[in-house]
């Protein structure tokens, strides 16, 4: 037993010492002291300080497990948008008088939340980083937007319609994308000009609530809202993530005549719901369902039965904001097709925090912090400011699968492709 | 409300099937070779991808694709075996089958991680055009989908009943089953029905993984809840006897979808699981098995 | 001998202390945070060892009682109970489960024990989504220190270790290892295996429980049925084998070996550490089942060997030495 | 035809025999007979290539087969009846037969080989198509020992062929293993039922505690002191 112990304490001394040098990806050289004043008082010339050799931003996002056609999407943009700014320079920080480039140290979160807390954190420590951009999915931003609020980074993230969490008071969270109330609103708005005659629109809907805090809320929402517009909620029924199969919801809303589905699923659990409906012969006249449809294989793994879907993507590589044609210029070489559409709104964080250090001239995380509150521009997926609880005033598109292919249908000025009404 | 009813209990039925497919191999593999293979379910997702890229890439019917995938499946089990788990048939039967699991475990692990490498993480299906073609008896829709998982699994299990009781190889592999000294002693190599069970069993998983696909979808990490499914049917039929896996893989569905119908589809998993421990502790040899076999 | 006891001691004490100052020197967050996954891992694996490893148990299933424990301390203490309290309630909660599915499980023999319990926290994890979907948030992020939390895990890793340690040494740690061996004939030697497989899964559940309760107090925001994921059964276990069953060290070495591993392979070949790390894992069982302690064992007994005979060689040469001396 | 030279045998870390040498001549029945736990089935294991020996030399009609496979063995013409019989339970009298003559050489005589076996015993054609697990223990044992024949075998190895019979039945054994004797087939029997086989055997060896202690004629051995206080008290 004490020969034992003493190999166990030379193993801990040994990873011990090994973790107090484990090797940093790069190391970092930032410097985060305040310029020395006293340096120089004779030129003539405003002397800078001399500049770090980047602008360190961190992110964890998703790129494995279930979140991962999310999250890979998320990485283009940011990795695109880094690319293009950086190309010119970087960005101007008048505290160093010169432009800084941009480098982004992200790590893959395998899509377990407390993975990418921990990710968060040590790109904090190791990195000094001076922002945080997000992963991908609700779920996710709700667990890491929390160590931004703690450790003081400002956090820019999108694929994230959850509402509640701008509700808690935090002060770096922003997020330049349609929220639930947006899409709640947005999703009967859409369907009465989209449908001018109230004869033809759906009336009975059915509301498949997933059973997660951002489904409760949306689904929720759906249901308060539909009143209002002209609608009734035939059908509200709860189920876990992970259900593979949804005969039991499908036949109840069947049951109960509802003409039109609105949902929050993920990407399996949206396939299963499209198919099992199909098979089971139930034909709605409209379905909505926020976020399954984002993932780009959805067109193949549903075929017929996923056609004429529709969704709140936050963007669509069909609109018309300058740039866009650039990043789909791109994506068709790297991938073969126009930008997925998580790709703009992530490459629009990037472009508000640039001209938010920019604006700020220093990498003061508060200083950032404010200039990105005060945002008031254009960027690939249109005008973007923020509310003060960090939720953005953005286009809320709708898109629509047809063919296996993703069209904006609404706003009619932005559109790629008509309305298809109802599904065939 | 009774037609609701019947629909729900069919659809249980149908998705019972493909339970029972999906153990059937694991049993087979358990039965004779007492390897408890827990990366069941990541042959299953083999089969998957195998049927998936057949129809996207070279544009095949996922069922004319089926002889395909059951040689790629069956060409990896026996790979599989001959790495893997053929250095554990020495070990007394106890820590074989420990070992086993742990082995498996390990290979889960290491084929979930180069799924995500070379099929990436995005969600996969197989969507015919006549997927959505379905006949109506008595009120109730059976779905071409969910009927052929019935049909390919009572194939196959004939097809697997006809090898094991009319032919000389399959009589070795029950002979070995039930006692593999004597079928030594009987001049059965038993390393070969050891492959071959276990080649054939990663080929009926493929072919579960073909109905995964088709009437499912497909991802890197969907090992673990096919092969907690198949555990459950396993325990539930008996370990190591066909016809009851497949009666097994009946009573989860039927469980499942009455869960659904009756409480919630929340819980409809949680149903099978609580089958589950209760067959385990009341009656370990399954609900089919007598204490013997 | 005697004088190897002492420097093995002083061992330890030096490995404590340097881990005791080690934030005060290291102001890193980063470090301090990896040191804390590996406390954690410890105190997993170790607290796994003392069902699996030592009493021949494999238990599918820890990760429930990890799970419960986090949740019993987070829902306490995110409710207003003073935390100590709500910290050993996440134990004693894990201890309670453990005596409520100890007797039925325990009917169980081998891998019917092993699916079983890998059932048993299935269950858990679907209920505790279904029932608690929401994330739990830190009641108190702006007060959020990192030090407190350290020395907790720091403690709880060296009490669990030390009960380990003095567990296996007693009269019932002999008999959950003759329960290893044979049940039957643990029994005809008057051992009753019930009890002593009960004794050992409560000890284990307890410690992966309190487990539970420092990670609720470390985690600044996570889903309540998370910590029941089967990782966290699945990682804990490998590293235990990794390291070497049934032994006090193994599973700390394996820990360690498992996070560094793990971060070195993220940082340069991306998603592969869990591919590299599996096929370790099916190497040691099939090959060396006593683990990388076992490695270990057998190049210091080669060393010793060595030793001994250059000491032999020389102690032949001194002789004709002085059989030449006495010559001349 | 076979031939056992310094045969050693360890289970786990245990020596069990301990330089052991036999033979087993064309035409001859020959028994090994010692108390229970003197090491006959772990010799007869070995011989059948269930468990490797640690030392020494097996020959069996010019082949070394102590490191081949037990189906080669089988196939070379050696079978081997395991203590209790191991029937195949679950399958019918039929299929174990059929079992029996898995090896290629025998398959092609199966036909041939099954009328032999049932003219032998009657019994089992009346019963073939009944599942093996419900027969009586004698009828259980008469189908191992048919299924071994199927094999065709120039020697065949018995263990125990009497064990858990009724004294009426093991004469009846006793009677069949002559017969079969008769007609060719060369027979080297492990028993405990010293009498019985000492008065069938042509030769006999006395193993006790893993080492040969006595050897000879079997009506000689009937008479050996040592053996009559022993075994026949």
């Amino acid at each position: 037993m004490k020969a034992r112990m003493s190999i166990m304490a030379l193993v801990v001394i040994i990873s011990l010492l090994l973790a107090s040098c484990t090797p940093a990806p790069t190391p970092t050289p930032v410097a985060t002291q305040a310029p020395l004043e006293t340096q120089a008082p004779t030129a003539t010339e405003v002397q800078y300080p001399p500049a770090p050799e980047y602008i360190e931003i961190g992110a964890s996002i998703p790129l494995t497990g279930k979140f991962g056609s999310l999250g890979s999407q998320v990485k283009v943009g940011y990795d695109y948008a880094i690319a293009d700014i950086n190309a010119d320079g970087g960005v101007y920080v008048a505290e160093y008088g010169t432009k800084i480039p941009l480098r982004l140290t992200a790590y893959d979160d395998e899509s377990d939340p407390t993975k990418a807390v921990s990710n968060l954190e040590k790109v904090f420590t190791e990195n000094n980083v001076v922002a945080y951009l997000g992963g991908a999915a609700s779920g996710m931003h709700a667990a890491t937007t929390a160590i931004a609020e703690k450790n003081k980074v400002p956090y820019l993230g999108v694929s994230f319609a959850w509402w509640n969490i701008h509700q808690r008071g935090y002060k770096y969270l922003f997020s330049p994308f349609p929220k639930s109330p947006d899409q709640a609103r947005d999703v009967f708005k859409a369907l009465n000009e989209l449908v001018p005659t109230k004869e033809e629109r759906p009336t009975n809907i059915a509301i498949f609530q997933e059973k997660t805090d951002w489904g409760n809320e949306l689904g929720g929402l759906f249901k308060a809202d539909a009143g209002p517009a002209g609608y009734t909620v035939a059908y509200y029924a709860e189920y876990a993530p992970g259900t593979t199969d949804f005969s039991t919801l499908i036949m109840e809303a069947q049951a109960a005549n509802a003409d039109m589905l609105l949902g929050m699923p993920n990407t399996p659990d949206g396939i299963a719901i499209v198919k099992q409906a199909a098979e089971l012969g139930w034909e709605p006249k409209f379905i909505m369902l926020v976020r399954a449809p984002d993932a780009a294989t959805w067109g193949e793994a549903t075929g017929t039965a996923g056609d004429s879907v529709t969704m709140f993507a936050g963007w669509h590589s069909g609109e018309n904001f300058d740039g866009i044609a650039e990043i789909n210029a791109k994506h068709q070489t790297d991938f073969s097709r126009p930008a997925d559409i998580l790709v703009g709104p992530a490459y629009a964080c990037v472009q508000i925090l640039a001209a938010g250090i920019e604006k700020a001239g220093t990498l003061d995380r508060d200083a950032i912090r404010d200039a990105i509150a005060a945002t008031e521009m254009m960027t690939v997926m249109g005008n973007v400011s923020f509310n003060a609880d960090g939720t953005g005033n953005v286009l809320n598109p709708l898109v629509q699968w047809q063919d296996g292919k993703m069209e904006l249908v609404w706003p009619a000025d932005q559109k790629t492709a008509d309305f298809v009404y109802p599904i065939p | 409300m009774l037609q609701s009813l019947g629909q729900n209990l069919v659809f249980g039925l149908l998705v019972g099937a493909l339970y029972g497919l999906v153990a059937l191999g694991l049993s087979l593999i358990f039965g004779v070779t007492k390897f408890l293979n827990v990366a069941h379910g990541e042959l299953v997702m083999f089969g998957g991808y195998a049927s998936f890229y057949a129809f996207s890439m070279l544009g095949l019917d996922p069922f004319l694709s089926i002889p395909l995938t059951i040689i790629i499946l069956f060409v990896l089990g026996a790979i599989l075996y001959r790495l893997v788990f053929s250095r554990t048939i020495k070990l007394p039967e106890e820590s074989k089958i420990k070992n086993t699991l742990l082995v498996a475990f390990g290979l889960s692990v290491i084929f979930q991680n180069l799924a995500l490498r070379f099929f990436t993480a995005d969600e996969r299906g197989i969507t015919t055009s006549y997927f959505s073609q379905a006949f109506t008896l008595g009120g109730v829709r059976f779905p071409l989908p969910k009927v052929a998982i019935l049909v390919v699994t009572v194939i196959f299990l004939i097809i697997l009943q006809l090898i094991l009781k009319k032919t000389y190889t399959g009589k070795a592999i029950r002979a070995t089953t039930q006692n593999w000294e004597a079928a030594s002693l009987m001049g059965i190599d038993i390393h070969k029905v050891y492959l071959l069970s276990f080649a054939m069993g990663a080929a009926l998983a493929g072919v579960a993984g073909t109905l995964v696909a088709v009437n499912y979808s497909i991802q890197p990490s969907m090992g673990l809840g096919w092969t907690m499914k198949a555990l459950i049917v396993m325990v539930l039929g008996g370990l190591g006897n066909i016809p009851g896996t497949i009666i097994g893989g009946l009573i989860l569905g039927l469980t499942e979808s009455t869960t659904s119908f009756f409480i919630s589809s929340n819980y409809r998993e949680v149903a099978g699981l609580v089958l589950f421990l209760l067959v385990l502790i009341f009656r370990p040899q399954g609900l089919f098995g007598s204490k013997e076999a | 001998m005697k004088k190897n006891n002492i420097i093995k001691l002083i061992l330890i004490i030096v490995v404590v202390a340097l881990l005791v100052v080690l934030p005060l020197v290291i102001k890193n967050d980063s470090t301090i945070n990896l040191v804390i996954l590996v406390l954690l891992y410890i105190l997993l694996a170790s607290s796994w060892n003392i069902l699996g490893g030592y009493t021949g148990q494999t238990n599918l299933g820890h990760a429930a009682f990890f799970g419960v424990g986090s949740l019993t301390t987070r829902l306490l203490w995110v409710n207003g109970v003073p935390f100590l309290l709500s910290f050993l309630a996440g134990g004693v909660v894990a201890v309670i489960l453990a005596l409520i599915i100890g007797a039925p499980a325990f009917k169980l023999r081998g891998v019917y024990f092993a699916i079983g319990t890998l059932a048993l926290a299935q269950m858990l994890n679907l209920t505790v989504g279904n029932i608690l979907p929401e994330m739990s948030y830190n009641p108190d992020l702006a007060n959020y220190q990192l030090l407190p939390r350290y020395y907790l895990f720091l403690g709880l890793t060296l009490i669990t270790i030390l009960t380990a340690a003095i567990l296996v040494k007693s009269r019932i740690g002999l008999g959950m290892m003759a329960v290893r061996e044979g049940e039957d004939a643990a029994e005809s030697l008057g051992i009753s295996a019930l009890k002593h497989k009960l004794i050992a899964l409560s000890i284990s559940a307890f410690f992966a429980g309190m487990a539970g309760a420092a990670f609720a107090y470390y985690h600044v925001s996570f889903y309540y049925y998370m910590p029941f994921g089967s990782e966290w059964t699945f990682d804990p276990m490998m590293m235990a084998y990794i390291g070497g069953t049934g032994t006090i060290i193994g599973p700390i070495i394996g820990a360690v070996f498992f996070v560094l591993l793990k971060q070195l392979l993220v940082w340069n070949v991306g998603e592969y550490h869990l591919i590299i790390f599996g096929t370790l894992f099916i190497l040691i069982v099939l090959f060396l089942p006593g683990g990388l302690v076992e490695i270990w064992q057998k190049f210091r007994t080669f060393l010793t060997k060595k030793t001994k005979r250059r000491k032999k060689v020389l102690l032949k040469a001194t002789i004709q030495n002085e059989d030449g001396i006495q010559r001349e | 035809m076979l031939n056992l030279e310094n045969v050693n045998i360890f289970y786990k870390e245990l020596q069990a025999i301990w330089s052991v040498s036999l033979n087993v001549q064309k035409g001859e029945i020959v028994a090994l007979i010692g108390p229970n736990g003197a090491g006959k089935t772990t010799l007869l294991r070995v011989i059948s290539g269930l468990h490797r020996c640690a030392s020494g030399k097996i020959d069996f009609l010019g082949r070394q087969i102590e490191k081949e496979a037990p189906e080669k063995i089988v196939e070379y013409g050696l079978s081997q009846v395991p203590e209790g019989g191991k029937i195949f339970t679950g399958m019918s009298v039929l299929e174990n037969l059929e079992l029996g003559a898995f090896v290629k050489r025998a398959r092609k005589e199966k036909n041939q080989n099954l009328e032999w076996v049932y003219e032998i015993f009657p019994r089992l054609a009346e019963r073939k198509s009944q599942q093996a697990g419900t027969l009586s223990g004698g009828e259980r044992q008469m189908l191992a020992i048919g299924r071994a024949l199927m094999s065709k075998p120039q020697l065949l190895m018995l263990d125990e062929p009497s064990f858990g019979l009724a004294p009426i039945l093991v004469e009846r054994m006793f009677e069949t293993i002559e017969k079969i004797n008769h007609e060719g087939l060369t027979i080297f029997l492990v028993e405990q039922n010293v009498q019985s086989s000492l008065e069938l055997a042509h030769r006999a060896y006395l193993l006790e505690n893993g080492r040969i202690v006595g050897e000879g004629k079997g009506k000689d051995l009937l008479t050996f002191e040592s053996v009559r206080s022993s075994y026949l008290g």
